[in-house]
């Protein structure tokens, strides 16, 4: 029991992610590709946060008591910085990518007056 | 074997090119630009003419222009067999600019800087060949030769102009990319070096199975000599106007190929190699041998002057390839002897038949009937062609098939002796006839026999003087045989 | 806090968001799956918040679940809220899920290789996240690691992100955006009128002029004391973003756009990360490498690490003013389908 | 000053791209030139780099002047410039220096009045490439490959009617192409603590068997495989270049799938080192086999092409075979002929899309059959093309030759018999399609020097885009011939040296 808790972090990142991808790939609504996409890269995002939890971590911003004798810091006190700012910009990337998406998906729209794919392959053959 | 560091062999290729520059500049004027074809021929024969008498007595010109891979670069060395070729193609290349000139401005044919910007190209290509070190710089110029040579199959831009030049890229451009290039990158990469060596380049452990995949491949990567089932693109190609069928198709593409073979089976397998692996030189001979009988077997057939000279020519490079796959002193000095010898008469051939069209209109032997009387300079032209062709004495090409048969009496392969004669009886077989109907036989065509006429004298001076080239290489023959001598004593060992 | 892994609450958190993801991907109707897909995100911030990464949750709330549901939104606006699902093509999204199911099986191979959970030496808590702890104090002079880690330490990785967020803004607006000689030709509006229209409920507009202020007072303080509390330059950029288009949405486009005209929102997006690479630039000038804020101790007030100090708020705020001018942008373009007229 | 020159070939057009965006406002003319000038310095700073890195090695510069510290390693970002990336930098500056000269006027034409922002995107599209090539951190690589996908998905969107179908397609494959590398990132960075490429790739040999370090690595190479549309992959590339406008496909096709497949390079031989390229050889004969494949397929489609740019398009996807498979054939001459055609490839396709889009300038489209007499009308733009598809099919003295003889030369010594024909396959195709062209353009139309015949006008393209088609083309002649030098001293010593022949 105790190995698949601690590990159960990881197998919700990969059901996730599996969830996005297929989404990407198999759904034929431009919409739903998107938000796919959008799983898909917060799976991504959950598993490198997951790297860098710490049990009984704090936040990692210094308490007023250690700022003056910086010797007193206990590293495994606070949680693991790196991660997160990798993070930060992962999600900022993945609303910039999603936005992108919408204004195609809308541009695309307006021409075919329709999200499905295989309607707008139809319209474009004809 | 000393070497003479000169920059003269980059100077000889380059003369030709700074004449097709030139020719390209002086479009509007042709007799400018005639006069500048001669002066670079003769600038050229001047500055070969000058290497002679160093080469003859063994020393090399050698030059590195660059280095293009590791331990290859874009080099020349100058040798007997080099020189030799080089010669022999530039010697012509004059003979068949008059003859252009006059066969080409009655005509009014158009774009012709364009014909002889490319012509001055291919030829300095051919020199290229010649002169290279080593298998990079001969791919170089033989591609280049490729190239520049399409220009001039198409030349007419009718429909079966393109049809022509369309096989003959397939053919040609398609065997060098699919076959001599992998070929030669395997050989790089098994020894590390590109230079024909006289020992041949190859450790002698390596397989033989290699070796005969290697050797198939380069025989039919070369595709420009013509062995049999890559020969179609030479009747193809006789839809070039004559001249170009004349000194490329008999002289400078197709020799080019049989000069790579032949720098190949000597530089990069070396003589001994294919003397003592049996399965290597009987390969080479089987299949010059079938070419051999197979061509002439078919020029029988053709009715067409020009593809029954093509196909004539395709069994006469057979007989060069024949000769080196021997593997013997006299053989090889024979198939270099032949280079020259069927260079001159085929090169005759072409011109009367250029000649005789210009003359009467007449394609096929089946019109030609008796015209002889009316054409008699042009048909005794052909007549001594014809005999330096199928090698009987007053001609130069008695000498090379004379070396040719004795070389393959005392090899391994003595059928061979028996595939030369019956070829040179089919040779007269498809040559005799024709000359005998051409002079004795009453005329089949009246209306074409009436209208004959000798052709202006731009295209029989030509004619005369290859024809009488013929003759004179006979007497001379002691003097090429010091080329050949030269380059065999190089190659050969034993 | 919750010392971890109380195993329960996080399981139940997981599986909702799996539950959500499902959900949200299969819902018909185009809108109802936006919601979820918010819904989602917020479910994220929360299992973020749980495992110690706060900065990140805020982010996410504020920029995933809050902006991205917005877009969405607007993009249905503009569009069609309802799918019309087309019967067959079974057998590729079959093919797809058992290629997908095969990946999955492929990453979960990898899972005994892990180091286990919340193990405070693993390589990642071990190697080089140690230094920025230590030493964060004595180089920036920042106690909130992750602002002196984003905006110094790796402050390269943020200049790039917010050229991502400035390309995806004049991104969206050359494609978007209809230059005017068509407008003025008076082209028809391809996209059908919306049924729907906002109107002026009142109660949404008065407590919208009630809210807005408060909102940027909170924006500023989160960009201003980055360095003490979980926030900084992203998050107080997209909360004074959705301020503004909190008022686009309550009033209209037009509201929004007499106050901030199309010019100057654009100059400023730009004018952001201008700010954020001529910072680097003047370290540069200064004798340092590139984006060395202590080379700045001659310009900025205190010596190397306040100038270090300075230089992340500095950085800060063109962050700040990229975000939340890029955000507004996008946000009117998309809400408008380029038109910049009338919009959501 | 030369110690800050790595980062100026990043600000370079980063700042360019910037201020363009600011003109674009105030005054639109000046934001090309804005754009030229800021690549102009990248590509002098490119260069003088070439010539320190051939003699005094790579150089390393730490940004926010965050160094390597005791026991953690590098802490801030590091940008490295080596053997391996400083020929790509120099041929991703200059190219595209010269493409944002040539598109001036096919702006001003296929984008009249849309074009405010196109110069600035174009100079961000490069800025992301060359951070790509230049980054010593693979996160940071991440963040540079989501600038450059952004700028290429906004420039391919530029495009009419079925452009923006093709732009989405696009940018689903990118950014799962870019998620799957983030996630491969993520396993790495599990594994190793640190996300700086020197310091991953000491730590990674002690951790071989690691199943971790295997998934992230097969994640890293479906991520650059969907980046540089290689076979699997590949649906995107041909909509995508075909119906972006020219002076996109221009920027586009040359350098995006040449710096993807740089990544691939990096990853393999820097981060994972050699030798664990060659205890994988499950993978490395799948590569080898989708190489070839995709070579084949790529040349039959494009045989069956009728517009240019789709033809040039299936090229670039044949082209991607060639690098992949030499850099999978991991000896000596095969990686040499990887690396060599990774800057090749990029000089030749820019010099293709560059013939093309004069054609396009003029002729107003591009279907094969409407070429009648093209040769005439534009003699000098038909030369050039003429020359760069030579390269492609690879005549000797031009580039495309030796990149393939060493990539020959690698297979066959690895005894990679399938490869070798695909390579020979692909040259003979693209020769048929020259030939098919020159058919077309040349002989299917009676000479106007024959009396009697129509007169053809001369229709040549505009001055400004001819030079940079007609420097590009003799380029790759220049490129050919100095191969061997670049080989000898730069290329070899970025070989890794555990490749002995």
């Amino acid at each position: 029991m105790e190995k698949l808790i601690a590990n159960f972090n990881y197998v919700i990142v990969v059901i996730l992610m599996m969830i996005g991808l297929w989404a990407m790939l198999a759904q034929k609504n431009l919409i739903k590709k998107c938000i796919g996409m959008a799983i898909f890269q917060t799976g991504i995002i959950l598993f490198f946060i997951s790297i860098g939890a710490k049990n009984e971590a704090k936040v990692p911003i210094l308490s007023k008591s250690v700022v003056e004798n910086s010797s007193a810091i206990i590293v495994n006190d606070y949680g693991n910085p790196l991660t997160q700012i990798l993070m930060l910009t992962a999600i900022v990337v993945g609303v910039a990518t999603l936005g992108v998406g919408l204004a195609l998906a809308q541009k695309i729209y307006q021409q075919h007056s329709s999200f499905d794919e295989d309607e707008i392959l139809e319209n474009q053959r004809k | 074997m000393d070497t003479i560091h000169s920059f003269t062999p980059v100077w000889v290729i380059l003369t030709s090119s700074v004449a097709a520059l030139l020719i390209a500049l002086l479009g509007r004027w042709p007799n400018l630009r005639e006069s500048c074809i001669f002066a670079a021929a003769a600038i050229k024969l001047g500055l070969l003419l000058s290497l002679a008498p160093a080469v003859l007595d063994g020393k090399l010109y050698e030059f590195e222009v660059m280095e293009l891979l590791p331990n290859v670069g874009l080099a020349f060395k100058v040798d007997a067999l080099g020189l030799l070729f080089a010669l022999v193609s530039v010697s012509l290349w004059i003979p068949t600019t008059i003859f252009s000139m006059g066969f080409l401005r009655p005509l009014k044919r158009h774009a012709q800087t364009r014909f002889f910007f490319f012509f001055a190209i291919a030829i300095s290509s051919a020199v290229g060949v010649a002169f290279s070190a080593n298998l990079l710089t001969l791919f170089i110029f033989y591609e280049a030769l490729s190239l520049s040579t399409y220009p001039l199959v198409t030349h007419h831009q009718d429909d079966d102009a393109i049809k022509g030049g369309r096989k003959y890229l397939t053919y040609l451009l398609g065997t060098s990319i699919a076959l001599a290039l992998p070929a030669m990158i395997i050989v790089y990469q098994q020894t590390g070096s590109l230079d024909f060596a006289n020992g041949g380049v190859f450790a002698d452990g390596t397989s033989t199975t290699l070796l005969v995949v290697l050797l198939v491949m380069f025989l039919f990567g070369f595709a420009k000599a013509a062995l049999m089932p890559f020969h179609a693109w030479l009747p193809g190609a006789m839809v070039a106007p004559a001249p170009v069928s004349a000194l490329l198709h008999a002289v400078a593409v197709v020799k080019v190929g049989v000069f790579s073979i032949i720098r190949v089976l000597t530089g990069i397998f070396g003589v001994d190699l294919l003397a003592n692996t049996p399965s290597l030189s009987t390969i080479v001979c089987v299949l010059a041998g079938f070419t051999l009988i197979v061509a002439s077997l078919i020029a029988l057939t053709q009715d067409n002057i020009k593809s029954r000279l093509a196909y004539s020519t395709i069994g006469q490079l057979s007989y060069i390839i024949l000769g080196v796959g021997l593997a013997t002193k006299s053989g090889i000095a024979g198939a270099t002897l032949h280079i020259p010898m069927h260079a001159f008469g085929k090169i005759t051939l072409f011109l009367c038949a250029g000649a005789i069209y210009q003359a009467c209109g007449a394609k096929c032997i089946s019109q030609m009937h008796g015209i002889g009387r009316k054409i008699p300079l042009t048909m005794t032209a052909f007549f001594i062609g014809s005999l330096c062709v199928i090698g009987l004495p007053p001609t130069g090409g008695f000498v090379s098939k004379w070396y040719l048969l004795t070389g393959s009496l005392n090899s391994g392969q003595q059928w061979a002796f028996a595939v030369f004669l019956t070829s040179s009886l089919l040779n007269a077989a498809y040559f005799l006839p024709f000359v005998y109907k051409a002079f004795f036989s009453s005329p089949s065509d009246e209306a074409k026999w009436e209208s004959a006429k000798e052709p202006p004298l731009l295209t029989v001076v030509p004619v005369l003087i290859t024809a009488m080239g013929c003759v004179l290489l006979f007497f001379f023959s002691g003097k090429l045989y010091q080329f050949a001598d030269k380059f065999v004593e190089l190659y050969v060992s034993k | 806090m919750s010392t971890l892994p109380i195993w329960q609450f996080d399981v139940l958190l997981l599986v909702l968001v799996v539950l959500f993801a499902v959900v949200a991907l299969s819902i018909r109707n185009l809108m109802g799956a936006a919601i979820v897909f918010g819904a989602y995100s917020f479910m994220m911030c929360l299992i973020w918040a749980g495992m110690g990464a706060v900065d990140v949750a805020f982010t996410e709330a504020a920029v995933g679940a809050g902006v991205s549901t917005v877009f969405v939104v607007s993009t249905l606006y503009n569009t069609s809220a309802t799918m019309r699902s087309r019967p067959g093509g079974l057998a590729f999204k079959l093919f797809i899920g058992v290629v997908v199911t095969i990946a999955g099986a492929f990453l979960l191979s990898a899972l005994p290789d892990f180091p286990k959970w919340g193990a405070s030496d693993s390589p990642v808590n071990a190697k080089v996240a140690p230094y920025y702890i230590l030493n964060t104090i004595a180089d920036t002079h920042v106690p909130n690691v992750v602002t002196s880690v984003l905006a110094d330490y790796r402050g390269f990785d943020t200049l790039l992100e917010t050229t991502v967020v400035f390309i995806a803004c004049i991104a969206i607006y050359s494609i978007l955006r209809v230059d005017k000689a068509k407008l003025e030709t008076g082209e028809p509006a391809a996209a059908p009128v919306p049924r729907y229209d906002p109107g002026d409920s009142l109660i949404v507009r008065q407590a919208s002029r009630f809210m807005v202020p408060f909102m940027q007072l909170f924006a500023l303080y989160v960009i201003a004391h980055g360095h003490y509390s979980p926030g900084g330059g992203f998050q107080g950029g997209v909360i004074l973003g959705a301020s503004l288009i909190l008022l686009a949405i309550s009033f209209d486009l037009k509201f929004l756009l007499r106050q901030w005209s199309e010019k100057t929102l654009m100059l400023l997006v730009a004018a952001g990360v201008f700010l954020y690479a001529a910072v680097g630039l003047a370290c540069v000038f200064m004798g340092g490498n590139y984006l060395d804020y202590s080379f700045l101790d001659s310009v900025l007030p205190g010596e190397r690490d306040m100038a270090r100090s300075h230089g992340i708020l500095l950085v800060e705020i063109g962050v700040g003013i990229t975000v939340m001018f890029s955000m507004i942008a996008i946000h009117i373009n998309l809400a408008s389908n380029g038109r910049f007229d009338r919009g959501l | 000053m030369t110690v800050q020159l790595p980062i100026v070939i990043i600000l370079g057009p980063l700042l360019g791209a910037v201020l363009a965006a600011f003109t674009g406002w105030f005054r639109p003319r000046l934001s090309h030139p804005l754009v030229v000038i800021g690549l102009a310095i990248s590509f002098a700073a490119a260069l003088k780099l070439v010539f320190i890195v051939a003699d005094a090695g790579a150089q390393k510069y730490w940004l926010g002047g965050w160094g390597p510290k005791q026991g953690h390693g590098v802490v801030g970002i590091q940008i490295t410039v080596d053997y391996l990336n400083t020929l790509l930098l120099a041929a991703v500056s200059g190219i595209a220096l010269l493409t944002s000269v040539y598109t001036r006027r096919l702006v001003d034409t296929e984008l009249a009045g849309r074009q405010r922002y196109f110069y600035a995107l174009f100079s961000l599209l490069v800025t992301g490439l060359l951070g790509i090539t230049i980054t010593g951190d693979i996160f940071n690589l991440y963040v540079f490959m989501e600038i450059a996908a952004l700028s290429s998905y906004a420039l391919i969107a530029y495009g009419r009617g079925r452009a923006y179908m093709a732009a989405f397609n696009y940018l689903i494959m990118g950014t799962m192409g870019a998620c799957l590398y983030l996630l491969g990132v993520g396993f790495i960075f599990a594994k190793s603590g640190t996300l700086n490429i020197d310091d991953v790739s000491a730590i990674i040999p002690a951790l071989r068997q690691s199943q971790a370090l295997f998934v992230g690595f097969v994640l890293i190479l479906l991520g650059a495989w969907a980046k540089m549309a290689f076979f699997p992959f590949h649906g995107w590339l041909p909509n995508a270049y075909a119906h972006a406008p020219t002076a996109s496909a221009a920027i586009l096709a040359p350098l995006a799938t040449k710096v993807a497949v740089y990544t691939m390079l990096r990853i393999m031989f820097t981060v994972y080192s050699i030798d664990y390229i060659i205890h994988s050889p499950g993978i490395q004969s799948l590569a080898l086999y989708l190489s070839s494949l995709a070579i084949v397929i790529a040349s039959f489609f494009s045989l069956t092409q009728t517009n240019l740019k789709k033809l040039a398009s299936y090229f670039v996807l044949s082209e991607i075979g060639y690098m992949v498979g030499g850099a999978w054939l991991a000896n000596k001459p095969g990686l040499t002929g990887a690396m060599v055609h990774v800057v090749a490839d990029a000089a030749m396709t820019s010099a293709l899309f560059m013939a093309i889009g004069c054609i396009v300038y003029r002729l107003g489209q591009a279907q094969l059959d409407d070429l009648k007499g093209v040769f005439f009308k534009m003699p000098v733009t038909m030369a050039a093309f003429v020359v760069t598809m030579a390269a492609l099919i690879g005549v000797p003295p031009t580039c495309g030759f030796f990149s393939k003889w060493y990539l020959i030369q690698g297979a066959a010594q690895a005894g990679v018999w399938h490869f070798i024909a695909a390579l020979l396959l692909s040259s003979l195709v693209k020769a048929i399609i020259l030939f098919r062209i020159i058919e077309i353009g040349y002989n299917r139309v009676p000479h106007p020097a024959i009396e009697g015949n129509p007169a053809i006008p001369r229709n040549e393209a505009p001055l400004s885009m001819l030079i940079p088609t007609v420097a590009m083309s003799l380029g790759l002649i220049a490129l050919g011939l100095a191969t061997n030098t670049l080989v000898n001293t730069i290329i070899a010593n970025a070989v890794p040296t555990a490749l002995t022949q």
